[in-house]
């Protein structure tokens, strides 16, 4: 493991953003092209390492109280001071935002060529890979709320950075509502120090008692409903295609693969480390059911590709609730496998989303059509995502939906199994229209001399595609992968005594 | 105390209603502004202990340790309310912004007319 | 109670209508206005709940920088609610 | 935007050094009084932005340029990165504090925090001035 990883995780990209403006600054001055390019993805790239290298001190079952799992700020140690910790889970979200991200950085090197202010573009880019990073690694609840709402102002900016009038529109909401949400969390933030005193999670999951009493349920609410504005869960969702559509296309794949993703993270965390209340996963497991069923229904009705994509990105949130809110070891585990995988295909299927409009310039499926000739490969790379999103074997969509099926019927909810697997099959049918429009039928003339997409932009698409596979073939691998998320999730106690050093 | 709490959370429901009911994006913004005043207002009065004295450098400080600590109100709502008004003046900036560029697009600040006037 | 406790129930009502009056007035500016004014009612109850730190910045930022965006963005907008 | 009236360009003149130099008391003595970084950046911005208005936009961008104010707010923001990195550097941890902690209650005293207050002030006031352009300057490109 690289020394001081954990911290250096989520400074590394908050000195990139504050560096990007002088980099632009000094290459426009001595007429470099691309620096900031170069800089970015070198910066990405780094970043990787050093999340990457925290696996094995994890593997290697390196949790001694007070070491390296958590990383005490200042030499402050909890419950007084900033803390990070590290467990499966944390190391898990960590994982998947910084490779959703080093992707989507060499993706929007063709893809935003065209765009003006790619200093701000970057800087905007970094400082949300900050604050999902800080909020996947920290150990201490204000700080999580510090760089959840770091990373939605940033976001609120991304869509809104090309300036036309669908992203101030979308802006404009994502941001009420969005702002609503944040305030929801620091009110339930308040009410906790209020009644327990402490804000290091930990400690604040110690202090808290294991059955949900009235008092506690308040806050337990409001947090709920804070992070489902951000998760678009779905009486709250309001926002989201809009943002998705509007948003540059790399831009809402790194949304629906990476924030999506800490989201999910931050509500787990909550939920289940902090107030350990299982009792009310069902509850979430039937908004997961709400969320997974509209989200496909409004899927189908999408003319325009990436709004198809944002619904189904909504349905496939509602299969991850509907795992995690089941609260068995299997329903977990497929909760949290199924996470994985949507961060895989949603940001790929953004990313070709991205690739046709870069090539064709509109995203409306109406005035698509037969481009398998001209772009075979996209073609079938979209393929391979759609299958996969569909959980149609042997891609790995389908592995985890399974997992989440079977969970289901062991939990005696086998209700919730069939309404899943009806929605998968309204998943599939929305994904082969959406196919059949844009590269089968009949091609409209203006479209006969388009080209396959640039291969800086097929590289990550293509890779993003292996892995669907892969994860299909071999699900143990995966599986693997999860586990000790899993387990982090069912142990909050093994936790709270690594945070506190057994205290 | 409890009067504080009280006021805190009527502004916390002022800015709500504000925020869910107005048709007007600055009336928004200005109700976003006056529910987080309320949180703000919530959180201070947490860490306010009845005849307590303010947690900074003083001369009493050096004489007597332990009974400062002892009679300094809780600082650590005040740094939470810190950061927070940082992030809130950031939020109502680019509110403010976003709200400018609505007007020049569609001559309005009302957001349920954003979509309708571009069909 | 003391009356120091009747000033800041006091302060901490008027408070409270300020914030009313500035969300329910039809002219913006005015309503701009009268919320710096509750920004500085505010900024001296957190004074008197010792927190001087947020004091300062609850003055120099809900009264000072807040009120010049807030008027930026009416002068490039409309008064009119 | 134009300027205003000479009676405005003086008072704005005149209470310039004075507001400067409250923002940056306040910015140095964070670690002793009430105030610190934040504060203190947004008063010295507020004295800046004073002049911009009394004296009109044209002119003060002459003198602080859209370009100096976003290297200003980076400085300020790298400066806070690069004291946290020391602490890994030399100490323990990050922002581990490495620097003499000197007498309680004197101006160099409490280590890093007095350099970290200069530059979040940095960050602050640069940062101030960059969104106060970005909305004078009718959205050419706006900031932010």
């Amino acid at each position: 493991m690289i020394p001081h990883a954990p911290i250096l995780a989520i400074v590394l990209p908050l000195f990139a953003a504050f560096l990007m403006p002088v980099v632009g600054i000094l290459a426009r001055r001595r007429g470099i092209k691309r620096a900031r390019e170069w800089f970015a993805i070198a910066a990405v790239l780094v970043e990787l390492v050093i999340v990457a290298s925290m696996i094995p001190a994890l593997r290697e079952g390196q949790i001694i109280p007070g070491q390296f799992p958590v990383y005490e700020l200042g030499g402050w140690s909890p419950p007084w001071g900033i803390n990070l910790a590290i467990d499966g889970l944390n190391l898990f979200a960590a994982v998947i935002v910084a490779g959703i991200s080093a992707l989507v950085v060499i993706y929007s090197f063709v893809c935003m060529e065209r765009d003006h202010g790619l200093d701000q573009y970057y800087t905007l880019l970094f400082l949300i890979l900050a604050g999902m990073m800080g909020v996947a690694l920290t150990g201490d609840i204000f700080n999580l709320y510090v760089f959840f709402e770091i990373m939605c102002i940033s976001s609120y900016a991304l869509v809104a950075f090309r300036r036309k009038w669908q992203s101030i529109e979308a802006s404009i909401k994502y941001l009420i509502v969005s702002s609503l949400g944040t305030s929801v969390i620091l009110l339930g933030i308040a009410l906790l120090y209020g009644m327990v005193g402490s804000l290091n999670i930990a400690h604040l999951a110690q202090k808290l008692p294991l059955e949900p009493t009235s008092a506690i349920i308040v806050p337990l609410a409001l947090f709920v409903t804070g992070f489902g504005i951000k998760i678009a869960m779905v009486p709250l969702h309001m926002w989201q295609p809009d943002a998705y559509q509007a948003a540059p296309s790399a831009v809402a794949a790194l949304f629906s693969g990476a924030t999506a993703t800490i989201g999910i993270y931050a509500m787990v965390r909550v939920v289940y480390t902090l107030f350990g209340a299982f009792a009310i996963g069902i509850m979430l497991a039937v908004l997961g059911l709400v969320t997974m069923v509209l989200g496909a229904l409004m899927a189908l009705a999408q003319r325009d590709l990436k709004r198809l994509l944002a619904y189904s990105c909504i349905s496939q949130i509602g299969y991850v609730l509907l795992g995690l809110g089941l609260g068995t070891s299997l329903g977990i585990q497929g909760g949290l496998f199924h996470l994985f995988n949507n961060a895989i295909y949603k940001t790929m299927l953004f990313m070709i989303a991205g690739a046709i409009i870069y090539r064709v310039g509109t995203s409306n499926m109406d005035r698509l059509g037969g481009l398998w000739k001209n772009m075979p490969v996209t073609a079938m790379l979209f393929g391979v995502g759609a299958l996969a999103i569909s959980g149609v074997p042997p891609f790995n969509g389908f592995a985890s939906k399974w997992t989440i099926y079977v969970a289901g019927i062991e939990a005696g909810q086998p209700v919730f199994t069939i309404i899943a697997l009806i929605t998968s099959a309204l998943t599939l049918a929305y994904f082969l229209k959406a196919f059949n429009s844009i590269f089968l039928g009949q091609r409209p003339k203006h479209l006969s001399d388009i080209k396959e997409t640039p291969l800086p932009m097929l590289f990550p698409i293509m890779l993003l595609a292996v892995l669907c596979i892969v994860f299909g073939v071999l699900p143990q691998l995966g599986i693997d992968i999860v586990r000790p998320a899993q387990e982090a999730v069912m142990n909050s106690g093994g936790y709270i005594s690594a945070v506190l050093g057994g205290a | 105390m409890d009067f504080n709490y009280i006021i805190a959370m009527l502004l916390v429901a002022l800015g709500l209603y504000c925020l869910l009911l107005k048709r007007n994006l600055i009336k928004i913004i200005i109700g976003l502004a006056v529910l987080t005043d309320g949180i703000h207002l919530f959180l201070i009065s947490l860490g306010y202990r009845s005849g307590g004295i303010a947690a900074i450098v003083s001369g009493e400080m050096f004489s007597d340790l332990p009974g400062f600590a002892a009679r300094a109100v809780d600082p650590i709502p005040q740094a939470l309310v810190l950061t927070s008004i940082v992030i809130n003046i950031c939020i109502v900036a680019f509110a403010l912004s976003l709200a400018i560029y609505s007007y020049r697009h569609y001559g309005t600040l009302d957001p349920s007319k954003l979509r309708r006037l571009k069909e | 109670m003391s009356l120091e406790l009747l000033i800041q129930n006091a302060l901490l009502v008027f408070l409270f209508v300020l914030c009313l009056i500035a969300i329910e007035l039809k002219d913006l500016l005015y309503s701009v206005i009268v919320l710096a004014g509750a920004s500085i009612t505010l900024a001296v109850i957190f004074f008197m709940l010792q927190a001087p730190d947020i004091a300062i910045t609850q003055a120099a930022v809900g009264a000072g920088v807040m009120t010049v965006l807030f008027v930026i963005a009416i002068s490039r907008t409309r008064r009119q609610e | 935007m134009a300027g205003m009236t000479v009676i405005v360009r003086t008072i704005a003149r005149l209470l310039f050094p004075f507001t400067f130099l409250f923002g940056a008391y306040i910015v140095l003595h964070g670690h002793l009084t009430p105030g610190g970084g934040f504060p203190g950046g947004v008063i010295i911005a507020a004295s800046v932005v004073m002049l911009f208005l009394a004296y009109g936009i044209e002119r003060a961008q002459k003198r602080v340029g859209f370009l100096h104010a976003e290297v200003l707010e980076s400085v300020g923001g790298l400066a806070i990165v690069v004291l946290g990195l020391f602490g890994i550097l030399l100490g323990i941890t990050f922002l581990q504090n490495v620097f003499p902690l000197g007498t309680l209650g004197q101006l160099f005293s409490a280590g890093n925090l007095p350099l970290l207050y200069l530059g979040v002030g940095t960050k602050v006031a640069a940062g101030l001035i960059l969104i106060f352009y970005a909305m004078l300057f009718a959205f050419r490109g706006g900031e932010e």
